[in-house]
């Protein structure tokens, strides 16, 4: 059983996504079987969560050879709610997706592309092998690559082009890392790689290991390699953007994460540099959502912003600064899946992305207003929402590390999130509508489209209002991190 | 005596290479390009076997199988290129 | 000059089984000599790219056992599947089963080793196949 | 709740307090606490609040989002309750964010107008951004203490006292403070918040909401006895503030304005109030606290009954109001008066700055002066609400058909006016409670100071002053007012609103600026920067000492020198060339320079997959290009390559010198060394890159077929579109 | 035998080698194209069979024959429509179809 | 390790990143593609050159033969290769298709995802009704 | 019978790749004098598809002839030749050598 649990990331996914391709002829079925696919992930997720709680990593390498010989993944706290809430991701997405709130395109390749995603994101969060990661982040890059082109339009093809440049070189880099790797260490596997690590001069692992950080740096979306991002995740379906945005960079920060605050311990400047960097993430992501007007693009960028507080978290490289980095990865996950959710239903509603086209839905639909703020206000950190906790235990760690320039960069940079949820609150619902005729239209199908967001919002509210439980698991998966077993 | 038959086979066949090489980029026309290719092709498996001759292991040899076996439908699918080409740059 | 190639046409005809007997001998040889799932299947890719420029891209699909999404669906599939026999053991994923059957006069192997490994040449042979023959197929009518 | 507080005023002096767990492992509890403080700002919000939700049943009938209104000043109401019960730093913090964010939407209830988004704007970024500075300030505060239970703060105020981070917190809760109780320099939010229906101002800002920052300082007072920067910061911005906001009101027509620039004045003095050292100032701060409530309520009231029947708040389009509007004109005259300082509770707080003024004479000094000024303004502004605009007789007519407005709004203003009254009269009443808050602010406090007596001459002198001032400014209101207009005009640009605007224009300027460098929409920018951001770090690592190293060279066999030579001429040709074809031809002998050195250094699988890629490799490019013929392409690219060249060069130093000192040393080969000798006996293949790919490492070769055969699914609505056009274009 | 293997062998590595000669040494691609993939072909074969003869190794000979019994089933395809396309390019339609035929017109 | 053959493996990854850096699509795509190539030589070599034999156990035996090559880098890059292959042809693919969708194959002009800005300094809003 | 004549065809098939093997080679080697390269027209009868495709196999792989079209409704082959010099000679070597054989084993009409 634990056997199959440890490898259900990967294999119920990608066996979804392979059915739905041999279904493509009835599309009817292969929704169906989407849907279920996802609903049978997140019950294999939770299974393992569940035996990850209750009796600590697991652990197990395929085929029989054991690591470091074989190919290893590891379920520790981290990696299991990650691949919790990749689960719970694909069920939301999978079940907006029913609505007719800017669905993506029902093509043949869609659900395929969908679950090989999840299983390439399953597969990261799961494993404890580096080549291995490599592997998986193709994957994710294929599948991605595909999903965005699946549009067809110009900027579709557009941002893929970005997407794929930028994110083929990190790749290429991040390989060229691991190569360094393996020639200093003759290691892959990460546990292995840390004791045979922390044999090699400080110096000598220095420029590797920076190289791999600073490729997942690309894939996270850390400054200024972030741009693939806003250049391309607007020209997705809201669905597919919502998982996009959940998903994705946080897999780089995972990385980033495993990297240099468990496997590796690197020199202290390369913490300051990372921190810095982490600063400079969040001012370019904040200013950059202020400079836009396409509900998207304000939210693409800040994900880059909040990446920001999460590399910040990784910087301060200390257990609880983990603790914080893991809250803030699971908590933003949630709010920024379904901040594009509840804009897609906006769209519908109103008719555009863009601010300058819309308005007045606070008169006319007050609790998509009243949904909106919840993820809106959890994203700037009001208590007692998720991202207060978020991002008070890396501000307080900060301080506490005698960081004052660090903590108030996250604060300024909250404000400033504060004014571009301001923005999409005035112009999307305060406003007039622009055209004086208009009215919600009727007959929308976004039943599905409030379930999903629905309940991602009251999942930000549990763990808003009772964080304890999740702060006891993060900072058990700190720990497990930092050495304890 | 493999080699130093080696040796020789791998000699001539860089001197075919880099002949080929030169073709190749100065053209002019792309079929000439893509008859150096051939040359290339042929010069490819003869290094196979030279490897093979070299390590004294057959082994290598069935990598020259393979090229044979391949190799091919890269020319024709050059060849089908220029055949469809509407005009020569030359 | 005629539009199609008689010469092309005929030993198209002749080498695409031979291409694709050798490809199965260099999946088969694989586990002891230089070969394997995916050089097996960069060979059959190869034949069905041939067999595109011969016959069009149509009939290089038609030749392929299944269409090619389905063929490198299933063969990943099957991949996928060679692991999960170990699962059902008690074992963890991919740990490979060998059986041998007696034949009589000699011993023939079999495992599920073989069974990923005929996974990955169908994956390649239906992705790239299906990839090249498309791509031949890019400029059938234009430049006819 | 009214009455449950009242029932507490009964018992003695003892806080309630009520503590569960919640957030154990951050040390935050859900703890509350009520003590004489706390106790004084429940009766206000809850008392105050009950009459708003009736004038509010008034004021809003018949019209839209009514509902909206009640269940926001409901929450509002919450949240106030739990900030002043709050016994842990961060629940407060909770609660008080929540108190700026319903004033948000309270503010902008009337959101289709942009004035008012403006101003919800306006006092949102200022409250909230204070708020966020609040945080830092708790929690070094927390840090230096050791502990966010304020009960236990206080109380172990003298072990942490002098610890280095008190100073920056002290700052941070400056901050917080001073721009939820709009003190100078955030004290400009507050009027443009006036925006909000009146019920709104009444509650929030005036009696409730912006006497959070106050009741911060009030209750953080007791710790921070003695640390000279508290009371220096506090008593001067306090005092600035209450003088420089008096002198506005002169500026304004709006009466609402006006009343709500003497709000801020009141806090300014009891921000002031606060920062004074000793007991008796902590006794003003709770008696004017209540008294302030209990007039500025009524005034905001009467603004909105004025408002509500005339339509306007002018005061220049105002006046001979009292025939048509008795009740109102009752209220207003009844909280003029007591904002006036008659009877007793300003004349307390006139008492308390004269002994101050004497005994500290030099220190303080000046602050009696501008409490003088305060309260000539004070006097004249209540007159303008009580006089002027109802018996004034200048202006115009007052049109036949303006009618008092119903009984809903005509009795809380005259109800709270009437209880300011009361207690002026028989102030013993108030005692218990006020001497409980007083205590609270400060312990030391034991008996509550003697209300101001008659025998008090120089108070009593000094209220006469004041009144004799006021109606002086009274009667010369217009002229000093366009006087003022005239000489404060040009001081505009250098103030706090000013640079609040310049703020708002920044904000989106600077964002275009850096978005435009940053994310220009160009590609080839994009990855210059990204791919020069990540070999620099990388280079400075290699530049440490001891990074880098060399390997043994060993001198390479013919056949890989040839295979080297051949990459490199396909390298420089590749980047050469200008015909795509050729590019296309000669990239692909890279490949070729590949598979031929794999061919010499021992890996024929690698050589023989190498070989076959490069085949299907130019399968596709050629049908690519077939396809390109037909659109035209050239692979040229006439940008300035020097900047492509060098990124290109340091990409490649970088990483080939990261190779060289990783190979410099042995290798550890234990895994493939081990792999190597179970392969036959254990995973029964020969070939062992195979066995790894199927075997050892399979779980790599899935991922790598999944990659496979998604690129094919991936590519197909490509083919599928490059179909249609084309047989769109037949 | 080893002896004969090495002249054979060397044979074929001249005739490679002459074969990449004609690439600069004849006049336009179709004529190029004929010592590149037959006397390529013809190198090869001769290299090989050297080389199986050198080598000693009866797994040599069966790979050899395998090499070129694919060389001469492939190299025809190859090279014909590589000179048929060249032909496209350097002669004329007119050209093409016209040619002459030697045993008429004498 | 030799001199010459880290040269190459110099020469492929600057000329690489050189292409990768253009504003000719074509050239940028070739030019990961040429990265590609490279890095796999790279982790090629960082599994150590100068081995005499090929990873394959002689039969009969059940031992790799003295100085045989290290088998592990070769599994990683033949992973790596088809990898790339895979990524090589979805991005030919995705060349044409946007040379023939927008008919320019200049990098810098391709703005359809993210148009320039208006006269007034914002944004341009996106066409999402395009086709 | 066919054995026979497959046997001789090969044998013959592959000296002739032997012999023009060489000569090409001189051709390409020998100083001074250029070949000059032309386009034959060269009929064929009594061939199946197969057969004319097989001939055109072996006329292709024998050096300094390749087949450039067939044409199956004028029956022609259409040949370049790498020396002009004298195509009588090469047409009729090609049917001595390879056509003969070739109709005895692929007559027209037998499919194969
Ligand atoms: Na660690
Ligand atoms: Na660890």
């Amino acid at each position: 059983m634990d056997a199959f649990l440890l490898i259900a990331p990967v294999i119920v996914p990608l066996g979804t996504a392979l059915l739905t391709a041999l279904l493509a002829a009835r599309p009817r079925a292969a929704q169906a079987l989407s849907l279920l696919g996802a609903i049978a992930l997140l019950g294999c997720a939770l299974a393992l969560t569940v035996r990850v709680i209750r009796d600590g990593t697991l652990r197990g390498s395929f085929g029989g050879w054991d690591a470091p010989f074989g190919i290893e993944f590891a379920a520790d706290p981290l990696g299991a709610s990650m691949v919790l809430i990749t689960a719970l991701m694909g069920v939301a997405c999978l079940l907006f997706q029913r609505s007719d709130a800017d669905p993506a395109p029902e093509r043949p390749t869609l659900h395929p592309l969908i679950h090989a995603l999840l299983a390439g994101v399953g597969g990261a969060f799961a494993t404890a092998d580096i080549f291995n990661l490599y592997v998986w982040f193709e994957v994710m890059l294929l599948a991605s690559l595909g999903l965005l082109a699946l549009g067809l339009g110009r900027r579709h093809l557009d941002a893929t082009l970005k997407y794929f440049v930028l994110n083929a070189l990190g790749t290429l880099l991040f390989l060229a890392g691991i190569a360094g790797l393996y020639g200093l260490t003759g290691h892959l596997n990460f546990a292995a790689l840390e004791i045979a690590g922390a044999g090699v001069e400080p110096a000598r692992l220095l420029p590797a290991a920076a190289l791999v950080a600073l490729a997942f740096l690309v894939k996270a979306g850390g400054f200024p390699l972030f741009a693939w991002l806003p250049a391309s995740y607007h020209t997705l379906p809201a669905p597919v953007l919502a998982l996009f945005a959940g998903l994705l960079t946080k897999v780089g920060v995972y990385a980033v994460l495993r990297l240099v605050g468990d496997v590796f311990d690197l020199d202290a400047v390369a913490y300051a540099l990372l921190g810095w960097i982490a600063v400079a993430t969040m001012v370019a992501g904040v200013l950059g959502a202020a400079f836009h007007w396409d509900i998207r693009r304000i939210l693409a960028f800040h994900i880059v912003s909040q990446i920001g507080y999460m590399l910040l978290g990784i910087a301060l490289h200390s257990p609880v600064a983990t603790v914080g980095t893991v809250f803030y990865i699971l908590h933003h996950i949630i709010v920024k899946a379904n901040l594009f959710l509840i804009a897609a239903m906006v769209w519908r509603l109103t008719g555009s992305y863009d601010l300058r086209h819309i308005g007045g839905l606070w008169k006319t639909r007050p609790w998509l207003g009243v949904l909106f703020l919840i993820p809106a206000l959890s994203l700037v950190g009001i208590p007692p929402l998720s991202g207060f906790w978020a991002k008070f235990i890396v501000v307080r760690e900060a301080l506490a590390q005698g960081q004052a320039w660090w903590a108030a960069a996250a604060l300024l940079v909250g404000f400033l999130t504060l004014y571009s949820m301001m923005k999409i609150w005035f112009e999307a619902f305060w406003k007039k509508h622009p055209q004086a005729a208009w009215t919600p239209p009727t007959g929308t199908r976004l039943g599905p489209a409030w379930a999903a967001t629905l309940g991602l919002a009251a999942l930000t509210l549990a763990i808003g209002l009772y964080p304890e439980p999740l702060y006891r698991f993060a900072e058990r998966a700190a720990l497990m991190m930092a050495g304890a077993p | 005596m493999n080699a130093l038959l080696a040796t020789v086979v791998v000699t001539g066949t860089l001197l075919a290479l880099a002949l080929a090489m030169a073709r190749l980029l100065r053209g002019p026309s792309q079929a000439d390009r893509v008859v150096a290719l051939d040359v290339v092709f042929s010069a490819s498996v003869a290094m196979a076997a030279a490897a093979a001759l070299a390590t004294g292991r057959v082994l290598f040899l069935d990598v020259a199988v393979g090229l044979a076996v391949v190799g091919f439908v890269a020319a024709i699918v050059w060849a089908r290129l220029i055949d469809k080409s509407p005009e020569d740059p030359r | 000059m005629s539009p199609r190639s008689l010469i092309l046409d005929t030993l198209a005809r002749l080498l695409y089984p031979m291409m694709l007997l050798a490809a199965v001998v260099i999946l088969l040889r694989g586990h002891n000599e230089p070969g394997g799932g995916f050089i097996g299947g960069m060979v059959a890719v190869s034949a069905t790219a041939l067999l595109a420029v011969a016959r069009g891209t149509d009939g290089a699909l038609r030749a392929l056992p299944l269409p090619p999404l389905p063929l490198a669906a299933g063969g990943v599939l099957l991949g996928l599947l060679s692991g999960v026999p170990a699962l059902l053991l008690g074992h963890g994923y991919m740990t490979h089963l060998w059986a041998t059957l007696p034949l009589g006069f000699t011993e023939f192997a079999v495992s599920t080793v073989l069974l990923f490994d005929i996974g990955v040449f169908f994956a390649v042979w239906g992705a790239l196949g299906g990839l090249c023959a498309e791509a031949i197929g890019l400029d059938e009518e234009a430049g006819a | 709740m009214f009455a449950l507080a009242l029932g507490q005023l009964g018992r003695e002096a003892d806080a309630l307090a009520f503590v569960v767990p919640w957030i154990p492992s951050l040390g935050i509890d859900l703890a509350f606490r009520l003590d004489g403080l706390s106790l004084l700002f429940v009766l206000l919000i809850s008392g105050i609040g009950t009459m708003v939700l009736i004038y509010a049943g008034g004021y809003m009938a018949g019209m839209a989002q009514r509902e909206r209104l009640f269940a926001l000043l409901l929450l509002f109401m919450v949240a106030m309750l739990g900030c002043t019960t709050s016994d842990n730093l961060l629940l407060l913090f909770g609660f008080w964010e929540l108190t700026s964010l319903t004033s948000f939407l309270l503010v902008g209830f009337k959101h289709e107008y942009e004035s008012a988004r403006k101003s919800a704007q306006q006092a949102l970024m200022v409250t909230a951004g204070g708020g966020l500075v609040l945080l830092a300030g708790f929690i070094l505060l927390g840090q230096a203490a050791g502990t966010y239970t304020i009960s236990e703060l206080v109380t172990n105020a003298e072990a942490w006292r002098d610890d280095p981070l008190v100073k920056p917190a002290l700052i941070c809760l400056f901050v917080g403070a001073f721009t939820k109780s709009a003190q100078l320099p955030f004290h400009f939010w507050l009027p443009n918040a006036m925006a909000a229906p009146t019920p709104v101002s009444a509650y929030l800002h005036s009696a409730t909401m912006v006497k959070l920052g106050v009741y911060l300082l009030a209750r953080l007072d007791p710790a921070f006895d003695g640390v000279a920067m508290w009371h220096d910061v506090l008593v001067t911005i306090g005092a600035i503030t209450a003088a420089w906001s008096m002198l506005l009101t002169l500026r304004e027509r709006d009466l609402k304005r006006i009343l709500a620039w003497s709000t801020v004045s009141a806090l300014g003095t009891l921000v002031m109030l606060i920062g004074l050292p000793d007991g008796d100032a902590a006794a003003a701060v709770a008696a004017f606290l209540l008294t302030h409530a209990l007039y500025k309520a009524p005034l905001f009231f009467v603004a909105g009954n004025i408002d509500h029947c005339t339509g306007t708040r002018n005061i220049d389009h105002l006046a001979g109001l009292a025939r048509a509007m008795p009740w109102t004109a009752a209220a207003a005259a009844l909280a003029a008066v007591s904002m006036a300082g008659m009877p007793f509770s300003l004349g307390f707080v006139a008492k308390e700055l004269i002994k101050i003024s004497k005994s500290e004479a030099g220190v303080f000094a000046w602050v009696s002066y501008s409490g003088v000024f305060v309260n000539v303004i004070a006097v004249a502004v209540a007159s303008v609400a009580a006089i002027r605009v109802f018996w004034h007789r200048g202006g115009a007519p007052v049109p036949e058909e303006i009618r008092e407005a119903g009984w809903a709004m005509r009795l809380p203003p005259v109800l709270i006016a009437a209880l300011g009254l009361v207690f002026g009269l028989w102030t013993g009443l108030l005692d218990p409670l006020l001497g409980a808050a007083a205590q609270a602010i400060h312990p030391a406090l034991t008996t509550m100071p003697a209300s101001l007596g008659l025998e008090d001459t120089e108070a009593l002198q000094a209220i006469a002053l004041a009144v004799l001032l006021g109606i002086v400014v009274f009667v010369l209101w217009d002229r000093i007012h366009h006087l003022l207009e005239r000489l404060m005009q040009p001081l505009d640009r250098l103030g706090a609103q000013a640079w609040y605007g310049r703020l708002l224009l920044a904000i989106p300027a600077l964002a275009g600026i850096l978005t435009r460098a940053l994310q220009s929409g160009r590609l080839s920018r994009y990855t210059l920067l990204c791919l020069g951001f990540v070999i620099a770090p990388v280079a400075l690592a290699l530049a440490l000492p001891g990074a880098f190293a060399l390997p043994a060279m060993q001198a390479p066999s013919l056949a890989l020198v040839g295979a080297s030579a051949l990459l490199i001429v396909a390298s420089i040709a590749a980047c050469l060339v200008r015909d795509a074809f050729v590019m296309l031809l000669v990239s692909g002998f890279v490949g070729l320079g590949s598979a031929l050195a794999f061919l010499f250094l021992q890996a024929p699988d690698l050589a023989f997959t190498q070989f076959a890629v490069e085949v299907a490799f130019v399968v596709v490019i050629a049908s690519i290009l077939l396809r390109l013929r037909h659109l035209g392409l050239s692979a040229h690219d006439d940008s300035p390559a020097l900047p492509r060249a060098v990124v290109a060069f340091a990409t490649a130093g970088v990483l080939t010198a990261l190779l060289l000192a990783a190979t410099a040393g042995p290798l550890d080969s234990t895994v493939p060394d081990t792999l190597a000798a179970l392969s036959v006996p254990e995973a029964h293949g020969r070939n062992v890159v195979n066995v790894i790919l199927v075997d050892f490492r399979a779980v790599d070769t899935l991922g790598e077929i999944a990659v496979v055969a998604l690129a094919f699914a991936g590519t197909l609505p490509l083919f599928a579109l490059l179909r249609r056009r084309k047989e769109k274009a037949a | 035998m080893t002896m004969l293997g090495f002249v054979l062998a060397g044979a074929g590595v001249l005739l490679l080698v002459i074969a990449a000669l004609g690439l600069f040494l004849l006049p336009d691609a179709l004529s190029r194209q004929h010592a590149a993939t037959k006397s390529g072909t013809l190198a090869l074969g001769l290299l090989l069979i050297g080389a199986a003869l050198v080598a000693g190794d009866p797994g040599w000979w069966i790979r050899v024959a395998l090499i070129l019994v694919f060389l001469l089933l492939t190299l025809p395809v190859a090279s014909h429509l590589l000179a048929r396309a060249a032909a496209r390019h350097a002669y004329t339609r007119e050209q093409l179809r016209e040619a002459r035929d030697p045993e008429i017109d004498r | 390790m030799s001199w010459v053959f880290a040269l190459a493996l110099f020469a492929a990854i600057a000329a690489g990143v050189f292409l990768a850096l253009s504003r000719n699509l074509l050239r940028c795509v070739i030019g990961v593609s040429i990265v590609g190539s490279a890095i796999n030589l790279y982790l090629f070599a960082a599994g150590r050159l100068g081995a005499t034999a090929p990873p394959l156990v002689p039969a009969g035996t059940e031992r790799l033969l003295e100085g045989a090559a290290n088998p592990l880098p070769q599994a990683l890059v033949l992973t790596a290769i088809v990898i790339g292959f895979a990524l090589t042809c979805f991005s030919l693919v995705l060349a044409l298709a946007i040379k023939q969708r927008t008919g320019s194959a200049d990098t810098d002009t391709l703005r359809h995802a993210e148009p320039p800005e208006g006269a007034d300094g914002k944004p341009t809003p996106l066409n999402d009704r395009e086709d | 019978m066919k054995l026979l004549t497959v046997f001789s065809l090969l044998l013959r098939f592959l000296l002739e790749v032997a012999k023009s093997g060489l000569a090409t080679a001189w051709l390409i080697l020998r100083p001074g004098v250029r070949p000059t390269p032309g386009l034959v027209r060269m009929r064929y009868a009594g061939l199946s598809d197969t057969g004319v495709a097989l001939l055109g196999c072996m006329i292709t792989l024998t050096p300094g002839t390749t087949v450039i079209d067939i044409d199956n409704q004028r029956r022609e082959l259409l040949i370049h030749l790498l020396d002009d010099s004298d195509p009588a000679a090469v047409v009729a070597n090609v049917r001595r050598s390879f056509e003969t054989p070739l109709r005895r084993l692929f007559p027209a009409g037998d499919q194969a």
